[in-house]
């Protein structure tokens, strides 16, 4: 487990889709800064040359409409090309990758309330417990069902671990109001709203402990909705899917 | 959000004690109380699943006070002998008739490890709640108070204790206190306007002790299997034993 | 009939004023008022940020037991600020600003009217204005604190808020009707009362925009007025048109019928809310223009080409609120959709900003206060418009979206964007208002510090945003990311307080001039637009006799005119 | 008054070709179009999220086509009378007008005492904004929008009346001095009525029988 390094730019990219955003976004300020200086430039240029002085006068039509249409037009073309070139392709790719079902992906719901998120893995047997709103109560936050077996030995925990390298599918609801998952280091935020379940797709292409946060004003507690993120091998997953088994205690029954 | 039924009680609280309030109301006169009522609730059937809270995910300064020990939520806890723990019990009808002393100091409920201590308690009407927080994180502590005021405060680490101060009876049913912080969090307060209440506890056993003579509704509350209640009526220097099962036969 | 008026009594000249000169001072005071409660409760904001957890000097102590904790802040509190302050920046401070004052007092000068169409109706949106505010500022005595919910008030958490989100719906929809009555009287003040000759390619860019300004709010705000009958209905008949089925609060169902759908809110509110943006931005660039064309000394480069594009971009603005909206799990086509609006959008803005700065070329550029003011807007908003670009695009809004990033690229549209423009119409048009000119001295300080701080104050938030730091946190340093530019935060606040001591010699300008300045001439910028044919201060009626146009406005430093200005109430003998 | 004669309060503006009260209350109305056009394509947008079988025709929800069809031909039948008074007073005939403008605010009047009673009936049964369908308690927005929508609808009828009134009792005293101005005021009131009878044409249907 690295420390993660955190600065005053991007913070770590651990998914293998976050080097598309990292790039454009790189590249759309490197765009940005290019232009703002340009402007910069030229205005500074205009404001000590035709400062007003004695003997020197203003000129009712200096430039010609033909002139510096082509700045009008090369910021169109450039906005353009960055939309066409750089953003639908990766939208577009981001997109896709949530519309397919990859290989073999580990599965969470995640259940956002105020103001806590709480993370549900199907347990041994691999499938879901049957779940719905009019099962929620204090001692059941994950909404389960008491009278389905099959949700028996499902894990609920209120921090999410993922294995590296493994696609990970997270279905998103919420219990009470709009909540946003955010998980800056995996370039990714999606609303959770409530009455429907969004589903997001991730891989994770390095190990480490992050944060998961909420970036929608949420309440109250609004700041301190957050859990831990945690990237393990595989082994380290499974071992950790073992000790949460074994907190449920079915074994010694 | 609809707020006309808490209103509504809210008006009749206000209205009811005080057409009450025209019958006579004597001091108590401790010399009377020589009845005792004690009495255990049972728990027959299969026992519902807990499961175990995982704090550390959420906050970690929450887990560091339990240790790696995971906490099961309070809400049915079977004892070993097969009986409910954390069931209010109270004198429902009976002692209208004296006005008793307030006792010394107020009801404490305090947060220790993210967990409210007690689990369920009651306290006399008039008393203050004093919330307390002995973590090192922040608490928001909520009261889903029914007939008093409701109440949503902040409690950041070491802030003093926040005091609660209630001006009706509010225990059928026991109103609810959660931290929105740490949604697991989660008690109950009943507040009564005589002494003859109790919680049931490790041997869940309970004792109304000092009563006057006469006949009384006691009534059973558990946050998830609701109320019962039994009549009794009992003599000087008596001492009756009762019992309550739950869940209720339907 | 109406030449010989009667004088008025107190009352009727400055409380129930029908003069659209005193109704525009009363916008302009009370929008200065709401401007600084806003800014004071963001100050208290800043303090919370910089010092999570510490009790706040000074008042402290004097704040609701609610509020702070021994002194120190607590979340309710500090969403209540969120929201106000957004609230009142937005609805109560620069548009009754920018529209309200600027626009009811200089629009009918400028076109040659000798009052607003309908100068009542002018009345009663300024009551309507002021009560909605006075619900808004009360709402904090509530038990339960103002409205918490952000100024976007999202449901469902704003349906099952406190009683203050009530105010906040109520004041609003009485703001909104103030907008709807202003908006048709300025439509109908420029449509029909130019003065003679005055064609619609000769009015000046600042009525230009006041007029699109105009059609924005009255086709934008009704949205949000259906929206907040809705969001009332919810709160207080028990509808259920923004709540889903089955929620459950604080571990209890939620006592209503559901089947409603929160981002019915969003559509609606942002349907209105980004038009809003431009209502934000464009009486701003007029008055730029304005400044501009005067103290360059020549005319604007492509009037007409910035006219094309306002109008161009005042119709797009209804075609892109979903960008706000990425994050809720709308379809590809859908987000591909606005995408290419909001691009095409940024469009015409550029456009404006490049002729504006094109402008500079060629000209004798006279470095008064608004001057300065006005050249500092161009690279301040262009910083705006340019970090408005990555958050247009899907893939990069996913990650910047509610970010410290997005409050960074908003505020620098607003702050050191509209309020420099502000800032440089009241330098501007002071002595057309009180007869005396600003101090200059005391005008090119406020100026300097001011630059200097809107810069420590928004610059660093996009580097808090890139980093990852989410909006609307009451204590940042929660997470790792954010404890990582906490410093950051610091200097964000300190700037914010030395900004707050950087207006002080504005205040002191604002005032003293009024009395001790010297009576400024009837012309004192030589400017050629015709509120300057009036005497100064104008009196009711405004023309001693009405003006005729002659030529656009503009005319600076025609070829062979005998002085560098050539007004449009003066005949040309060419 | 203290306000200056403004021109184009009685000749039409060369440009627009009407006067400035009558510009002002046709933008007046756009906006109207927009309130009540989101209101509509909110209906839309909640009843396409809704399953079918929580959304009810009119008729099944208890809402009466008969008296929704009166109301419809008394707010039709008001919009001729408001037409007549115009005319009449352009002939000149203030009598006339009176009567004509008089059973204008009447039908109103009407229209808004049936409101009520469908109202009373609907409260009687129990059935209140914040109820569902079929159930009282299913995930239905049908009443609520119905009460929010005719509502609002009333509220416009009421102000509409409101004003006639004062047109009708004071308002009329300047029909002495500038009668041409009294008349243009009159049009207006009677544009913004007509269009507070155009939406109930839509309101109706959209309600009662889809």
């Amino acid at each position: 487990m690295n420390e993660p390094q955190y600065g005053w730019w991007l913070p770590p990219n651990v998914s293998v889709s976050g080097d598309e955003v990292d790039n454009l976004l790189n590249i759309i300020h490197w765009f940005m800064l290019v232009l703002f200086v340009g402007w910069s430039i030229f205005i500074v240029y205009c404001l000590v040359r035709f400062r007003q002085r004695p003997g020197h006068v203003a000129i009712y039509e200096p430039i010609k409409a033909a002139f510096s249409k082509w700045l009008e037009v090369g910021v169109g073309v450039a906005e353009v090309v960055v939309l066409i070139a750089l953003a639908m392709p990766a939208w577009a790719a981001i997109k896709n990758i949530n519309s397919q079902t990859p290989t073999d992906p580990l599965i969470v719901r995640v259940v956002a309330e105020q103001f806590k998120w709480l993370f549900h893995y199907p347990g041994r047997d691999g499938e879901f417990g049957r779940t719905g709103a009019e099962f929620f109560s204090d001692d059941n936050p994950a909404g389960l069902d008491p009278d389905d077996d099959v949700g028996v030995d499902d894990i609920t925990v209120r921090g999410l671990h993922i294995p590296v390298g493994r696609p990970v599918i997270v279905r998103l609801n919420s219990k009470d109001v709009i909540h946003s998952f955010k998980i800056p280091v995996m370039r990714l935020t999606q609303d959770v709203v409530p009455g429907m379940e969004i589903a997001v797709w991730m891989q994770a292409k390095d190990t480490g402990k992050f944060q998961v946060g909420c970036a929608q004003l949420c309440g109250i507690g609004h700041y301190e909705m957050k859990a831990d993120f945690v990237i393990e091998s595989p082994k380290d997953f499974q071992k950790w899917l073992d000790e949460e088994h074994a907190y449920l205690g079915l074994d010694d029954e | 959000m609809d707020k006309r039924p808490i209103l509504v009680a809210a008006c009749l609280v206000v209205l009811l004690p005080a057409m009450g309030g025209s019958e006579d109301v004597k001091p108590w006169d401790p010399a009377l109380g020589t009845a005792t009522i004690t009495g255990s609730v049972k728990f027959e059937g299969k026992k519902p699943r807990m499961r175990p809270i995982d704090m550390a995910g959420a906050d970690e300064k929450c887990a560091e006070l339990h240790g790696g020990k995971r906490l099961k939520p309070e809400t049915v806890v079977v004892n070993d002998n097969g009986t409910l723990r954390n069931v209010f019990v109270w004198v429902k009808k009976g002692v209208e008739g004296w006005s008793f002393p307030l006792p010394e100091g107020n009801a404490l409920l305090n947060q220790k490890g993210c967990w409210y201590l007690p689990h369920v308690q009651g306290m006399r009407k008039g008393q203050s709640l004093a919330v307390r927080t002995s973590d090192p994180t922040a608490h928001n502590v909520h009261g889903y108070a029914k007939v008093n005021r409701p109440f949503n405060r902040s409690q950041p680490p070491g802030a003093a204790d926040i005091m609660i101060q209630m001006r009706r009876d509010e225990a059928g049913p026991p109103m609810k206190v959660k931290c929105d912080i740490h949604p697991w969090m989660n008690a109950f307060v009943a507040v009564v306007d005589h002494p003859y209440f109790a919680v049931t506890g490790p041997d869940g056993s309970f004792e109304l002790a000092n009563l006057p003579p006469g006949t009384y509704t006691i009534e059973v509350w558990h946050e998830k299997y609701d109320v019962m209640e039994q009549t009794v009526t009992i003599a000087d220097n008596e001492s009756q034993t009762l019992e309550f099962t739950y869940p209720k036969k339907k | 009939m109406s030449e010989a008026h009667p004088e008025l009594g107190f009352w009727r000249k400055y409380v129930f004023a029908t003069d659209h000169k005193v109704i525009g001072i009363q916008y302009g005071i009370s929008a200065l008022v709401f401007l600084f409660i806003g800014f004071c409760l963001m100050m208290l904001m800043r303090w919370q940020l910089a010092y999570p957890g510490e009790a706040i000097p000074l008042i402290g102590g004097l704040l609701r037991e609610s509020w702070v904790n021994q002194g120190a802040m607590l979340p309710n509190f500090y969403n209540q600020l969120g929201a106000m302050h957004g609230t009142i920046m937005v609805f109560m401070g620069i548009v009754p600003l920018a529209v309200g004052a600027f626009g009811n007092f200089v629009v009918p000068l400028q076109i040659g009217a000798r009052d607003m169409a309908f100068p009542r109706l002018n009345m009663m949106s300024y009551q309507a204005f002021i009560i909605g505010g006075l619900v808004m500022l009360t709402s904090f005595l509530l038990p339960g604190g103002a409205a918490s919910s952000g100024w976007t008030s999202y449901a469902p958490l704003a349906v099952i808020a406190t009683t203050g989100q009530t105010f906040w719906l109520i004041g609003m929809i009485f703001l909104i009707a103030s907008s709807l009555l202003g908006a048709i009287n300025f439509i109908v003040t420029i449509v029909h009362l130019r003065a003679e000759g005055l064609t619609f390619f000769r009015l000046p860019f600042f009525v230009w925009s006041q007029l699109v300004t105009a059609f924005l709010l009255l086709l934008a705000f009704p949205a949000l007025q259906a929206a907040a009958v809705f969001q009332l209905m919810d709160r207080l008949v028990g509808t259920s048109f923004f709540l889903p089925s089955g929620l459950v609060v604080g571990g209890e169902p939620l006592a209503a019928v559901g089947g409603g759908s929160p981002l019915l809110w969003q559509h609606l509110f942002w349907f209105l809310a980004h038009p809003e943006v431009y209502v934000l931005i464009l009486p701003g660039m007029g008055i730029i223009a304005e400044v501009i064309a005067n103290n360059t000394r020549k005319p604007l480069w492509g009037y007409r080409t910035m006219v094309y594009s306002l109008l161009f971009l005042g119709f797009m603005s209804f075609t892109v609120w979903a960008h706000h909206m990425f994050l809720t799990g709308m379809g590809t086509t859908m987000s591909t959709f606005f995408q290419a609006t909001t691009m095409i959008i940024s469009i015409p803005s550029v456009i404006i900003l490049s002729c504006l700065l094109i402008t500079l070329w060629g000209g004798s550029i006279r470095f008064s206060v608004p001057m300065l003011f006005a050249l500092a807007f161009l690279p301040m908003f262009g910083i705006g418009g340019l970090t408005g670009l990555p958050l247009g695009l899907a893939v990069p809004d996913v990650y910047l979206h509610d970010s410290y990033y997005i409050i960074g690229h908003f505020h620098y549209i607003v702050a050191p964007g509209t309020i420099f423009a502000l800032f440089a119409g009241i330098y501007h048009w002071y002595p057309k208002v009180t007869g005396r000119a600003m101090n200059v001295t005391l005008g090119k300080i406020h100026f300097w510090l001011s630059f200097l701080f809107m810069n420590g104050i928004f610059m660093p938030m996009l580097f808090e945003g890139m980093a990852g730091v989410s909006r609307r946190l009451f204590d940042p340093t929660i997470y790792a990311h954010g404890a990582a530019v906490h410093g950051l935060t610091v200097m964000t606040s300190w700037s914010a307080w030395c900004l707050a001591l950087a207006q002080i010699p504005f205040v002191i300008n604002f005032f003293w001039s009024m009395r001790k300045q010297e009576r400024a001439e009837e012309n004192p910028w030589q400017a050629t637009t015709l509120e300057w044919a009036t005497p100064t201060p104008p009196p009711h009626g405004n023309f001693p006799e009405t003006p005729v146009v002659y030529c656009g406005p503009y005319e600076y430093s025609v070829p062979g005119a005998a002085r560098d200005f050539s007004p449009q109430f003066v005949k040309q003998e060419v | 008054m203290s306000t200056l004669d403004l021109p184009y309060q009685v000749e039409p503006h060369p440009l627009t070709g009407v006067t400035s009260g009558k510009l002002g209350i046709w933008l007046f109305l756009a906006s109207e179009v927009m309130l009540f056009g989101s209101l509509f394509s909110s209906y839309v947008l909640l009843r396409v999220g809704s399953p079918p079988e929580f959304w009810p025709l009119g008729i099944e929800a208890g809402l009466s086509v008969p008296i929704g069809t009166f109301n419809t031909l008394v707010l039709i039948g008001s919009s001729v009378t408001m037409v007549m008074s115009w005319a009449s007073l352009k002939m000149g005939n203030l009598g006339a007008f009176r009567r004509y403008f008089g059973a204008t605010i009447g039908l109103g009047g009407v229209f808004l005492l049936v409101k009520a009673f469908e109202y009373s009936t609907k409260f009687s049964h129990g059935i209140f904004p914040a109820v569902g369908w079929p159930e009282l308690t299913d995930p239905s927005m049908f009443y609520g929008l119905y009460f929010t929508f005719t509502g609002l609808h009333a509220l416009h009828v009421l102000l509409g009346i409101l004003v006639n009134l004062w047109l009708l009792i004071w308002g009329a005293a300047m029909w002495e001095t500038a009668p041409e101005r009294f008349a243009g005021r009159i049009e207006i009131a009677g544009l913004y009525w007509h269009f507070v009878d155009l939406v109930w044409i839509f309101l109706f249907p959209v309600l009662y029988l889809l």
